[in-house]
């Protein structure tokens, strides 16, 4: 059965081939047909990847690891990379969601794409890709061809960002979000290249997981330091943290499932999916998992306090993605890779869950998108804003949902674990208030109080169609009842994520290896967690859940109460409301610090070097021979006796050569 | 001495005075001949039927009034008869006449040369002698003439092809490009004639044409080019024109004979004597298709080459080369 | 004594070349070439070969010759005055000429055998030249050349049937 | 037999530069190509020679070489020229600069 992995990301491949080439007359001659096409080729990979992972479950954790070699891609000497796939509890893990999510993404999508007047198969086409891409980037067994799907997913996005090319904004976002990635997976790619090199100095030429997990100690810690860092500086782009973020909130110019799908619940994630896949460099490295922790808190931190003043429905949405990733760092940078990882389920479900509402509400409001303009949907929309509520309810952590379970795991981890420090737990718990804030803003605006929008807007407000509610509700539905499967041993809980991902993390990783390769770990690695003080732990937990009611609470003051406090606010202290309206003027910082001088940089190679240089000494010798020729054509008189002269010069040259010479 | 010069003098006064005694008679056979196919006498007033007509024509074209063009090229228009006599002349040379003969005690050889390239020589003047013709037509200055010339040379560049392949075969036969060695070839009692049938279909045709006789006398054709090239040539230099035309027609007639019919080679009587019986048969036959069958259309005639002769000789060579090499 | 044949036909042949290049009429240029092909057959049979000579009689004088004849008829070409060639570049073309000939000459004082090749040495040199040795090279050593040649001959005449054809 | 081979070379060269002399001199198409025709010939007689001191068949089939390619050479030549003369009423080689840049 584990042979039918290929299978995964086959059926959305057929379904991009099929689309992609037949789309036009497909969906010329019947538009069902295209989404029908897409969204069944998703989820039989669903299928497939359920009953792989439920077998999975079936054997005993030392035994859940698996290579599936489906063909050779590069042979170049002694190194080797082929097209291969492993099932281990984490690509499963990842797989399981990555499908499900979006499956369900796709069904919804046909609802919120039905009307739109691009072309619904090219929508359909990228989604699919972007599927393919991503199982590919989750089930690779080697670097490269992650790195294939880590590039396809890159594209996906971009074509996704930009899908509504005609407007200018949409296609700068896309280029913004291409660009910054481009950035991070130069570092990436110049990591991968180091570990190869220095790798195959040692004599394993291969950048399959295993051989580089296994000979990783022969390198120098200074090395994997420098190469988890590179990696690292990849993560941070695709994964939106500082200071690679700045894509993310303005990603948010595709469709609104695009958004649900790749920049919240799937794409971004691969960042952590990542480090967790490489925990054993990191653990090998305190340094950099103090640098993924800090940057993560730092994301979390910085990231919430601008969702504080966005009025984009969207914007906040991201910006607080962009939080909770930093949060998902935190979480691996103190070693708590399973908590890490656990907030990725749960973030998946309850983000797509609100991006999803919050489509619903744009596509109630004929795409408006401003929070201003919005309020008192309640009773028009109330699936949507039930479904909303729970979302909101999750993300906050409210106790019981599924947010409370991951988030709680990472705070306790980061203030607890020997990587950790109070300091780190601060900036998380800060995070935490000021979500709940932001959060209950955003639900306060949209749906309560009266209605702003416009007349003409507000008649045609309306609960949105089957194909976008039930995914909705199966979203909510797991928004509450994700976090039971993670319940941390403090709240009698099993942890059954830790411990089923437990084989792949720290040790475990190397002793599935050893199982599965013969060989022996060389270097030992230190466990993650400690020991639990259980009534630490609920003293913290309730701390955290404190806080979150304060903001909960502050959030209903100032927007349903005293509506006129938040203007005052902002009137009192203008420097600081103005500082996070524009997000800490991040953007114009790199305008100035980075674009400016590159771009200046880029004018002098165009102005300086290109045109006067280079074009100068192409079309100059292109010139000179054209000068050569112009001179010379005139021995080409056309009068055949000047040809026979010339034959005779030659004969004499010819001659003279044999006498005098030869 | 007597080897290298008195030997070879001898024989070339006595080759070409015989030969050219029968040459003159060739025409009062053909004369004779073609006036009793069609139902009348010929020549009957100089001597016994006209015997003595071919004498009297000589003596005739002797005094008659010589006539030069006033645009003629002269030179060339003097020089043409000369090119056209000795060319056909110098073909006499090289024909074997008989088997060697001994006379006081020498051996005699009945030819002057046997060169080893005999047939190549006889094509390559048989050629030559054309310059004549078409020379005579240019330099006339006479529209006929030059029609006459340039048909002329059309006729003798594609001609000479299908006569020079059906000659091959011939050689690939005998082994050797010498006449000689041709007839010692045929000493068996079988004449190339059986051997090569087509060859020889295809070169008595060829030689006809070449010989611009009737029915491919496309130079002179009276009715349409009124006696084309030699139209403004009299007295002398139109009888050596005149000349030229019977000994080719005479060595055509001595090479059909030498390359198909065996040469001397015959029973009881003496070889030359059987060489001059087949070589007027030949002649004759000439005279009788001359008699009977029409002139053709001037590009039926190139047609007919192009179109069947050449292709006819190239295959008879593939095959004789073909059935050569099957037998060993 | 032998050598009075070859200065005589040599002296025929330079003549005849001269009048070749001389002649205002191009038909007596192309007379006076048949009488050059003659010569050069001469000195080819003063050479002992007579396969040669009568190819260069057959194929040049009787062919090749016959057929510009037969051009230069067709064309019906009238004499008129050929503008002479400039001053100066005909100076120059006569130096050039004679730098060539001065070439030629060195060339040809400087020439010695090769090597005797040895499949001839035997013989008798009054049979140089004759078929049968010509034949056993072509059949041998030359046959790819030889074959060579009729491609190319064929080439020709496809070449001047296609461009004779009228459209 | 190295009789007279010097003479005989001599011959060919003075008859090739002479035929190189007409080619270069003459305007009217078919006397320049009767002198190419002079310089085979000179060419041929070379050849003659060359093969006779050498004692080898080479030379002369040599000839029979530069023989066809003479043959080819006249075909397609004066189908050209009569062409030429056909479309421009002149065969004077000065003015066919066709092929010129």
């Amino acid at each position: 059965m584990f042979d039918l992995v290929w299978l995964i990301p086959i059926f959305p491949l057929t379904g991009v081939l099929i689309n992609g080439i037949f789309g036009r007359r497909i969906e010329n001659k019947s538009k069902r047909l295209v989404h029908w096409i897409a969204c069944g080729a998703v989820g039989l990979s669903f299928l497939v990847t359920l009953t792989i992972f439920l077998q999975l479950l079936g054997l005993p954790a030392e035994k859940r690891l698996y290579d599936f070699n489906w063909f050779s891609w590069i042979s170049a000497g002694t190194f080797q990379a082929s097209v291969g796939y492993q099932i281990d509890p984490l690509s499963m893990f990842m797989c399981m969601f990555v499908t499900g999510v979006g499956f369900l993404i796709h069904v919804y999508s046909i609802g919120y794409m039905w009307h739109d007047e691009g072309r619904y198969y090219r929508y359909f086409t990228y989604l699919n890709l972007f599927m393919f891409s991503m199982i590919t980037l989750v089930l690779a067994d080697n670097f490269l061809l992650m790195f294939l799907g880590w590039e396809g997913v890159g594209v996906c996005s971009y074509l996704l960002i930009s899908y509504w090319f005609s407007d200018m904004a949409n296609a700068v976002a896309g280029k913004k979000a291409f660009i910054t990635n481009r950035v991070g997976d130069f570092f990436f790619a110049v990591g991968m290249l180091l570990l190869l090199v220095n790798l195959g100095s040692h004599g394993t030429w291969s950048l399959k997981f295993s051989d580089v997990f296994t000979h990783i100690s022969l390198l120098s810690p200074k090395l994997i330091t420098v190469i988890c860092l590179l990696f690292f500086m990849g993560c941070t782009a695709k994964s939106a943290q500082i200071p690679l973020y700045i894509w993310l909130p303005d990603a948010m110019a595709g469709p609104t499932p695009v958004s649900a799908l790749i920049h919240a619940a799937t794409m971004v994630t691969a960042g952590v999916y990542f480090v967790a896949r490489c925990n054993i460099l990191y653990t090998m490295s305190p340094f950099a998992m103090s640098v993924v922790a800090t940057v993560g808190a730092m994301t979390a931190f910085l990231a919430a306090t601008i969702a504080l003043t966005q009025n984009d429905i969207k914007k906040v949405l991201a910006y607080s993605t962009v939080s909770q990733l930093g949060y998902m760092f935190l979480g691996l940078g103190v070693g708590a890779f399973a908590a890490g990882l656990f907030h990725v389920l749960t973030h998946s479900f309850f983000k797509a869950l609100l991006f999803m509402c919050s489509g619903s509400v744009i596509h109630a409001m004929s795409g408006e998108q401003d929070m201003r303009k919005m309020g008192g949907l309640k009773d028009k929309m109330p699936v949507t804003f039930y479904t909303m509520l729970i979302g909101a309810l999750a993300i906050v952590g409210f106790p019981g949902f599924s947010g409370f379970f991951s988030k709680d795991e990472i705070l306790w981890k980061a203030f607890s674990s020997p990587q950790g420090s109070t300091g780190l737990w601060l900036a998380g718990l800060m995070a935490a208030a000021m979500t709940s804030f932001y959060m209950f803003r955003l639900i306060f605006m949209t749906f309560f109080n009266e209605c702003r929008a416009s007349e003409h807007v507000k008649q045609h407000i309306h609960e949105s169609p089957k194909t976008m509610t039930v995914p909705l509700i199966i979203l909510a539905v797991l928004s509450i009842a994700g976090g039971f499967i993670g319940v941390p041993e403090a709240l009698m809980g099993s942890n059954r994520v830790e411990h089923f991902l437990a084989p792949v993390m720290g040790m475990g990783e190397g002793k599935l290896l050893m199982a599965a390769d013969g060989t022996k770990m060389l270097h030992e690695v230190s466990e993650g967690a400690a020991h639990h003080a259980f009534s630490m732990e609920y003293g913290l937990m309730l701390l955290t859940v404190l806080i979150v009611f304060c903001g909960i609470f502050l959030a209903y003051l100032m927007y349903m109460k005293k509506r006129a406090l938040p203007e005052a606010i902002a009137a009192k202290s203008p420097f600081s409301y103005r500082l996070l309206l524009n997000k800490w003027y991040i953007d114009e910082l790199y305008e100035k610090v980075v674009i400016r001088p590159l771009h200046g940089f880029g004018m002098f190679l165009w102005k300086g070097i290109d045109v006067v240089v280079i074009d100068g000494l192409v079309n100059g010798t292109a010139r000179f021979f054209m000068k050569c020729g112009n001179t010379a054509k005139f021995s080409q008189t056309g009068y055949v006796q000047r040809y026979a002269v010339s034959f005779l010069v030659g004969a004499v040259v010819l001659a003279a050569y044999y006498i005098y010479v030869g | 001495m007597i080897d290298y010069l008195i030997i070879p003098v001898i024989k070339l006064i006595v080759i070409f005075g015989v030969c050219l005694f029968f040459i003159a008679y060739t025409t009062w056979l053909e004369r004779k001949v073609l006036g009793h196919f069609q139902l009348r006498l010929g020549p009957m007033r100089v001597g016994y039927h006209g015997l003595l007509q071919p004498i009297a024509d000589g003596i005739k074209n002797f005094f008659k009034e010589e006539v030069i063009p006033e645009n003629a090229d002269k030179a060339v228009f003097l020089l043409a008869p000369i090119i056209s006599i000795s060319a056909a002349i110098i073909l006499l040379a090289v024909i074997p006449f008989g088997k060697p003969i001994t006379l006081f005690g020498k051996q005699i050889t009945l030819y002057l040369a046997n060169p080893s390239i005999g047939v190549l020589f006889i094509l390559g003047f048989a050629t030559l002698g054309a310059y004549g013709t078409i020379l005579g037509g240019w330099s006339s200055g006479n529209k006929y003439g030059y029609m006459g010339g340039l048909r002329a040379s059309a006729m003798i560049i594609s001609y000479e092809l299908s006569m020079a392949f059906s000659v091959i075969a011939i050689i690939m036969l005998s082994g050797s490009f010498s006449l000689v060695d041709m007839v010692n070839a045929q000493q068996n009692g079988i004449w190339n004639i059986i051997r090569q049938p087509v060859a020889f279909f295809v070169f008595f045709i060829s030689g006809i044409a070449e010989l611009n006789r009737i029915p491919f006398d496309m130079p002179e054709a009276e009715s349409e080019l009124c006696c084309g090239y030699n139209v403004e040539y009299s007295s002398m230099k139109f009888a050596l024109f005149f000349l030229a035309e019977y000994t080719h027609l005479f060595v055509f007639a001595s090479l059909v004979t030498t390359l198909f019919l065996g040469g001397w080679q015959g029973p009881a009587l003496p070889g030359v004597v059987w060489f001059f019986i087949k070589t007027f048969a030949v002649i004759f036959i000439c005279i009788w298709i001359r008699a009977t069958i029409p002139r053709l259309r001037y590009d039926k005639v190139m047609k007919l080459e192009w179109k069947f002769m050449l292709p006819v000789a190239i295959a008879n060579v593939i095959a004789t080369g073909a059935v050569m090499a099957l037998l060993g | 004594m032998d050598l009075i044949p070859v200065i005589t036909i040599g002296v025929a042949a330079v003549l005849t070349a001269l009048l070749v290049i001389f002649s205002k009429n191009t038909v007596h240029s192309a007379l006076w070439m048949v009488g050059n092909c003659f010569c050069i057959a001469v000195l080819f049979l003063l050479l002992n070969s007579q396969f040669i000579a009568i190819l260069q009689v057959i194929v040049y004088a009787g062919a090749i010759m016959m057929f510009i004849l037969y051009a230069i008829m067709m064309l019906n070409l009238r004499e008129n005055g050929e503008p002479a060639t400039k001053k100066s570049l005909f100076i120059f073309r006569m130096a050039l000429l004679i730098l060539f000939l001065i070439c030629l000459t060195n060339l040809c004082i400087g020439f010695s055998p090769l090597a005797l090749k040895g499949d001839m040495v035997t013989q008798n040199m009054d049979h140089f030249g004759e078929v049968n040795l010509i034949a056993n090279y072509i059949f041998s050593e030359g046959l790819i050349p030889f074959e060579l040649i009729s491609v190319l001959l064929t080439a020709a005449v496809v070449g001047a049937v296609y461009l004779a054809k009228k459209e | 037999m190295n009789d007279h081979q010097s003479i005989y070379l001599a011959l060919s060269v003075i008859l090739f530069v002479m035929g190189a002399f007409g080619v270069i001199i003459r305007k009217n198409a078919i006397v320049v190509f009767l002198c190419i025709e002079i310089m085979l010939g000179a060419a041929n007689l070379a050849f003659v020679v060359f093969s006779r001191a050498n004692q080898s068949a080479e030379g002369l089939f040599m000839v029979m070489c530069v023989m066809a390619v003479a043959g080819a050479e006249a075909a397609i030549g004066l189908a050209i020229f009569v062409l030429l003369y056909q479309k421009t009423g002149t065969i004077n080689i000065d003015k066919f600069n066709l092929l010129k840049w």
